[in-house]
């Protein structure tokens, strides 16, 4: 099996972070895994909704540059980002359900002198560190158990939903029993797939806050003294605005917002910078003294 | 995974299909499918058996040659058998005969066993449309003519004789 | 009254019909006392145009064996036809299209391909192949031509009787031959030999176990066979049982398994997918992996079930070999 | 092809019957053009089309083209064979034509109900009738064989479903053996407190029944007991029990639980959740299933028992008992019976809550089933009577969600026809005894049947309140100061177009019923069918609903689907009648459509016995040719297909039979 990443527009940008301590942590796990080459748009964002079958085409040209970059070898396309993960997902299968978008975006491609087989696997990286390298040999990498970091888990809307290919739709374990293996203790809450705010944010930001506040207030009633995260959009939405909707509604948030990958970075023992710690607006260490 | 959109087959190509059905699951499912009212391809030309390990492979032949374009068997789920174990001796057979089929030149398609319950209608629908679409695209079955004493087979042109065959 | 005539002529064979003769020993003279060769070509100098000459139905019997394969074996089948009271299809090939018939599994242009190119023994450097007319200075020359398909005797004339076998007893070409002579003769079209299949009196039947289940499918040269011990029970592919009898056994007693010469019993209408029912029932097994694996034992379904008789089979011959992927 | 087969009978004179069916075949099919086709067939005398050919006037239209017309074979071209081929056959015979000279042709649910386009399905009719035709003069004047049938019946599972199959039957005077997998016969019924809609208490009118079982004469009560083996046919199967060890002789043991009071297993914690509290409450190794169990009779659990596991207990069971009823050395024992009809009664397990995680069963403490309220609020259940928390509290708010793991595609596609009624009932008792505020969430209200509505109505009166719609989760994640400590249900109102968070003590579920676990076994054991959600198929949805495709098998009760308890006996009560009217008859005909061996072709090679599941093949060694028992014969027809040497063949399918249908079937496109 090959594997090929699929940084996508945030793992680049607003989400460098995410990026580093994935690399970082892959990289700490001898798990070879390259950037795909020529690699665009997954087609998520507004396009969806502007032209469907453009925006899948756009998709479907990853997969094919994926496929043919692996040759006969059988290939997973690891997409951390949850859009870019559910994007591709989506278009992998609505090619094989639907044979007129099939055809149509399979007859595009061939005019770009691209073909899809459709043999890729388009995998999230939780899926991966589970499935295909195992709790097990991560734990053998521990060298700072995180003692005393209690982690709220958030997986987000899009991992789940409307495919749920390798956790639980409804309540999904897979984040949690990662980080419970680095030594740290994940906090029972149900929120785990409520809406983060999404672009609400962006357009009616009340509403936005409002649904970012509800999950960190509730992080914190629970205990929880870090959220961990794997998508970029919900990162940045819980993150970014802590202040603004301590104001809007009248009671402290300070809690860090992290990628799981930073914490399980942190478990190796790599170093903040290289797991692009340092860009976190919520500093890690204020929420516990241990970690 | 669709490629290019297939070329359609002439027009007038309608596959046929001869279906040699277990009374107790099969048969029932088709009954229950017509209770049902689900509809699907006309193709079909089914044959009642007790059970689908009367099917003699030699019936599978004489359909093709009698004009058939498809075979397609029912019976029941493996340990379903009314009869306890005619549906493994089905298996048997049709796992060889296919072996034998391929070596004819005769495509994988053609002939097919599926294992449908009598509470399957929805299966009989989705194999027999699914079938039928499958021949479709692979047209006309056209066995080799056999000869008889008064026609000179070389005389004629080929594809004629096949076709005569097809539809004797 | 003069003796009756009689002719025995060769298609497309070995050569093994015309020893089932000679195998008559002794009893040669009886035959030869009784009727009158007027066409023999191995045998006897007699040319084509002697035939011609014959009135209709001159011939009481003509026995012709060997497959039909090429425009100069058509002309003489209808040819002796016309020049015979009765015709016998002699001998498998004859009757079922034999071991030549299997190459119905080819078009013309792969055998031909095949034997004047790419055979390991050819070699043609000029490419040549055979034509059908060549201008020579002695005149023009002409060669019969290949037909596109192996064919039975009675696929190109009306045949009256069959004797299977290869090559054919000579007890049943005995049996045969009296009958004709004492006019007791089956109804037409029957085939001169015991409508039983082989296990009826194989020697070995009693060794043949009462659930006679296959757990593999062996070759001869995979295993030390048993002298006693019936074949199929010792996991050889015996057609015994879906081959007629009348055979004297003689595979059977040089400890080989039967392969099925003397063609289906007169209830069944294709000989090898009557035997791969029988023998595919037997799997000793419900699971479709080990199954498969044990069908790995018959490398060669096609050959092994039609080794005698694809011409005379409800397919005939392989798909599209006249026309489509056949001829390019 | 040289194959001499034997020429049809000369004076074929056919008489072809195209049905119309009303508008079923009639509105798809042709009839009159597929009657001209049939009329040019060879052999065909006379070809008719008729509205009903199963009719009065339509039976007696072919009988009388049998006398007037001397017809001599009849092909009705109209429904499915499964449907109506015993009516035409009795029509041809009451005229004095062999049955078996009739053929039918399946225009109807192979034809006129599966095809959208009229041309397409009168040629595939055409082409079906004229494959009927050619059959037919293959077809042989058969004798039908009439076989004894034993008079005893087997009732499977003790349910009430079971209890009333058996008092029918044994009051009517058949021996009934009822087999009960647990250790007391009563089933789910026996668990719950109250029945709608007249609330009168299940025990009431359940434990009677119960004794009346124990006690018939005709009755063999074999509790704690599982069918192992079923062999044979309609009117003499074979069946195996195994009476699974009790460890506690059923003759001597009163049911007094000295022994279980002795019990060394005092601790809660080494004790085991009571199966019949449905785990709220716990017992010991030795134990009585529920104070009315019947047998009265306690029995021991080998998984937990020392003496049982370990070979080392004080066994203070022993000394308590003055009768000495306490066994450690019983063993399972396996009985063999003959009976003539079997009754399968095994009812449905409930849907397992789990399965649905937002609903946070097993996360929530006071999140319960409908079936752990019925316990609840039993007198003789586990809190004795009263409706309380985990926590000993009262609730003061309680919502009853309705449709758990029905009506969902991701759970149970279908109704499971008791919830409603169910969780009106919950409602009902939940007010009665805690006067907490009730909220009942249902996607439709379904109180169909006799006095349901007026239940709704009444359980209305009472203050309930219902909220349509399906409930996305049940939470503990309070937003406001009063949900706090409480469990939230999150529910989109349809009706007024809202969403609403209403917070609760208590949360029942209504789970839906399933087939039981193991009903795949059964359906094997049984050889029967099972339709797509896993209920046992019954052979037709309208004319033989407690029949199975399996002669001689009939199902009863909520194995066949969901059903309340009125439906149940119902069932129950048809499915009795339906074995009686079989065993009382004396002797079941059987299809004379068994196999046999041509004796002047058989070579006598035994690829046949092998292959014969009822080993009805023998060698008969002295003509060395296979001979068939026809007695054993079921007539699959795997003989015949795998003789190379045609010698087998099978009646009413000889290898001639499907040939000509081939050939006709295909001799029209």
């Amino acid at each position: 099996m090959k594997y090929l990443y699929y940084p996508g527009c945030s793992l680049k940008g607003s989400s460098r972070g995410y990026e580093e301590s994935i690399l970082a942590v892959f990289g700490r796990l001898q798990f070879p895994m390259e950037e795909l080459d020529g690699w665009n748009c997954c087609g998520a964002t507004a396009y969806m909704a502007v032209d469907e079958v453009k925006a899948l085409a756009l998709a479907a040209r990853n997969l094919a540059l994926a496929e043919d970059s692996a040759g006969s070898e059988p290939v997973s396309l690891v997409a951390p980002c949850n859009s870019c993960y559910l994007v591709l997902s989506k278009v992998q299968r609505y090619m094989q359900e639907f044979d007129e978008i099939g055809r149509t975006i399979s007859q595009a491609m061939r005019q770009a002198g691209l073909r899809y087989r459709g043999d890729v696997h388009v995998r999230h990286p939780l899926d991966v560190l589970i499935n295909d390298i195992g709790i097990d040999a991560i734990r053998q990498q521990v060298v700072e158990p995180l003692k005393g970091s209690k982690v709220a888990c958030y997986y987000g809307c899009q991992m789940v939903r409307p495919y749920a290919t390798f956790d639980d739709q409804y309540n999904p374990t897979t984040m949690d029993d990662l980080l419970a293996a680095m030594g740290a203790e994940p906090v029972p809450w149900p929120l785990k797939t409520r809406c983060c705010g999404g672009s609400l944010t962006g357009t009616i930001e009340k509403a936005g806050l409002r649904l970012s506040y509800i999950l960190l207030r509730e992080a914190k009633e629970r205990g929880a003294n870090v959220i961990a995260t794997c998508c970029p959009l919900c990162q940045f939405n819980l993150e970014c605005y802590q202040r603004q909707m301590s104001a809007m509604f009248g009671s402290e948030v300070d809690i860090p917002v992290v990628y799981f990958s930073q914490l399980i970075g942190k478990a190796m023992g790599i170093d903040d910078r290289a797991l692009g710690l340092n860009r976190l607006f919520v500093p890690l260490k204020s929420a516990s003294a241990a970690v | 995974m669709p490629e290019d959109v297939s070329l359609p087959i002439a027009e007038e190509f309608e596959p046929r299909i001869v279906a040699f059905f277990c009374n107790w699951c099969t048969y029932t499912a088709s009954d229950l499918a017509g209770t049902s009212r689900m509809t699907y391809a006309p193709n079909t030309r089914v044959i009642r058996v007790m059970c689908s390990g009367r099917i003699d492979p030699q019936f599978i032949l004489a359909a093709l040659r009698g004009g058939a374009d498809g075979v397609l068997l029912g019976g029941c789920h493996p340990g379903d058998c009314h009869y306890q174990a005619g549906n493994y001796k089905c298996l048997r057979r049709y796992r060889l005969l296919k072996r034998l089929l391929a070596q004819m030149g005769i495509e994988e398609q053609r002939v097919r066993l599926e294992w449908i319950a009598a509470s399957e209608g929805d299966r009989v629908q989705k194999v027999t449309n699914e079938m039928v679409e499958q021949i479709r695209k692979l047209g006309p079955l056209n066995l080799e003519h056999i000869p008889a004493p008064d026609v000179d087979v070389d005389a004629e042109e080929p594809l004629a004789a096949a076709a005569e065959g097809a539809v004797s | 009254m003069s003796k009756p005539k009689a002719g025995f002529y060769w298609c497309a064979s070995c050569g093994g019909c015309e020893e089932s003769v000679v195998d008559l020993a002794e009893d040669i003279l009886g035959v030869v006392d009784a009727i009158d060769f007027v066409f023999f070509p191995v045998a006897m100098d007699f040319k084509r145009q002697d035939v011609e000459a014959m009135e209709d139905d001159e011939m009481t019997v003509c026995f012709i064996n060997g497959a039909i394969r090429t425009s100069e074996q058509r002309e003489m089948a209808e040819l002796l036809r016309r020049k015979s009271l009765f015709l016998i299809a002699y001998g498998s090939c004859s009757y079922l299209g034999g071991i030549p018939g299997l190459a119905n599994l080819y078009s013309r242009e792969q055998i031909m391909q095949f034997v004047y190119h790419d055979s390991p023994s050819t070699a043609n450097p000029e490419g040549n192949r055979p034509q059908t007319a060549f201008k020579a200075p002695e005149g023009d020359l002409e060669l019969p031509s290949l037909d596109r398909e192996v064919k039975t005797l009675d696929q190109v004339v009306d045949v009256d009787y069959y004797i299977p076998g290869c090559a054919p007893p000579t007890a049943l070409l005995k049996a045969a031959v009296e009958a004709l002579l004492s006019g007791e003769l089956p109804p037409k079209g029957s085939v001169l030999a015991p409508d039983k299949a082989l296990c009826e009196d194989c020697p070995r039947i009693d060794t043949k176990p009462d659930e006679p289940l296959i757990t593999a499918f062996k070759r001869p040269w995979e295993i030390e066979i048993d002298h006693e011990k019936c074949l199929l029970a010792q996991g050889l592919l015996c057609l015994g049982p879906a081959t007629r009898t009348g055979c004297d056994h003689v595979c059977i007693n040089g400890n080989m398994p039967c392969t099925g010469c003397m063609g289906p019993v007169s209830r069944v209408r294709d000989h090898g997918t009557a035997i791969l029912s029988a023998l595919a029932s037997l799997i000793d097994s419900n699971d479709e992996k080990e199954i498969e694996d044990m069908l790995d034992g018959i490398p060669d379904p096609a050959g092994t079930f039609y080794r005698y008789g694809l011409p005379h089979s409800t397919l005939f011959a392989k798909c599209g070999i006249t026309h489509g992927n056949g001829e390019v | 092809m040289i194959m001499q087969k034997k020429a049809p009978p000369e004076d074929l004179r056919i008489g072809v019957y195209v049905c119309h069916c009303g508008a079923n075949i009639a509105s798809k099919v042709n009839v009159e053009s597929t009657r001209d086709f049939a009329q040019k067939l060879p052999g065909v005398a006379v070809a008719r089309d008729y509205k009903f050919a199963c009719s009065d006037p339509g039976q007696e239209l072919i009988q009388n083209d049998i006398r007037e017309l001397g017809i001599n074979r009849v092909v009705v071209a109209s429904c499915s064979p499964q449907l109506h081929e015993k009516t035409f056959r009795k029509a041809c015979a009451d005229a004095g034509l062999s049955p078996f000279y009739c053929q039918m042709a399946n225009i109807r649910e192979h034809v006129s109900w599966v095809t959208s386009d009229p041309v397409l399905a009168t040629r595939k009719a055409k082409a079906l009738v004229a494959a009927a035709v050619r059959r037919l003069a293959w077809a042989k004047a058969l004798e039908t064989k009439r076989v004894d049938v034993h008079p005893d019946v087997l009732v499977v599972g003790g349910g009430i479903a079971g209890i009333h199959a058996a008092l029918l039957l044994a009051n009517a005077g058949k021996k009934v053996f009822l087999v009960e997998r647990e250790p007391t016969i009563g089933g789910h019924m026996a668990q719950f407190d109250k029945t709608f809609p007249t609330m009168d208490c299940a025990a009431c009118i359940l434990t009677p029944k119960m004794s009346d079982v124990k006690n018939h004469p005709n009755i063999h009560m074999w509790t704690y007991s599982e069918v192992e083996e079923v062999a044979g046919f309609t009117g003499n199967f074979k069946v195996t029990v195994r009476r699974k060890a009790r460890y506690v002789k059923e003759k001597l043991c009163v049911g007094c639980n000295d022994c279980v009071e002795a019990c060394v297993l005092k601790k809660d914690k080494v004790q085991v959740p009571d199966e019949f509290n449905v785990g709220l409450s716990r017992r010991k190794a030795v134990y009585m299933p529920f104070p009315q169990a019947t047998p009265a009779c306690v029995v021991i659990d080998p998984e937990q028992c020392l003496q049982l596991m370990k070979g080392k207990c004080a066994q203070t069971c022993v000394e308590a008992c003055e009768r000495a009823a306490i066994d450690f050395d019983q063993t399972d024992e396996l009985i063999e019976i003959d009976v003539g009809a079997i009754i399968i009664a095994t009812g449905y397990k409930v849907f397992d809550a789990r399965r649905i995680p937002q609903y946070g069963y097993g996360r929530f403490t006071n999140v319960y089933t409908t079936l752990e309220i019925e316990r609840l609020v039993n007198a003789s259940g586990p809190t004795g009577g009263e409706l309380i928390l985990r926590d000993g509290t009262l609730p003061k708010v309680v919502g009853v969600v309705h449709c758990v793991g029905s009506r969902d595609r991701r759970f149970n596609p279908y109704c499971s026809n008791v919830c409603c009624m169910g969780a009106l009932k919950m409602a009902h008792l939940i007010k009665e005894r805690t006067g907490a505020e009730v909220f009942n969430f249902y996607v439709d209200m379904r109180t169909a049947f006799k006095g349901y509505e007026e239940f709704y109505d009444q359980i209305l009166s009472e203050g309930v309140q219902f909220v349509r719609g399906r409930v996305a989760e049940v939470t503990d994640w309070a937003m406001t100061e009063e949900e706090k400590g409480k469990l939230i249900i999150r529910v989109e109102d349809t009706l007024v177009g809202v969403a609403r968070r209403i917070p609760v003590d208590m949360v029942v579920l209504a789970v839906g019923l399933e087939p039981q676990a193991d009903a795949p076994e059964i359906q094997r054991c049984f050889n029967i069918s099972c339709s797509n959600e896993g209920f046992f198929l019954e052979r037709h949805p309208k004319l033989g609903p407690v029949s199975t495709f399996t002669d001689g098998i009939f199902l009863a009760g909520a194995c066949q689907g969901p059903k309340d308890i009125p439906e149940t006996v119902a069932q129950a009560g048809a499915a009795a009648a339906e074995a009686l009217s079989l065993v009382d008859r004396g002797f079941v005909e059987i299809e004379p459509n068994t196999a046999w061996i041509d004796e002047d072709v058989c070579s006598g090679c035994k690829t046949c016995i092998p292959l014969c599941p009822f080993k009805a093949i023998k060698r008969d060694e002295e003509r060395g040719i296979a001979v068939i028992n026809e007695a054993l014969c079921k007539g699959c027809g795997t003989c015949v297909a795998a003789c190379p040497s045609g010698a087998a063949q099978q009646n009413l399918f000889t290898d001639e039979q499907i040939y000509e249908e081939i050939e006709g079937v295909l001799s029209y496109a």
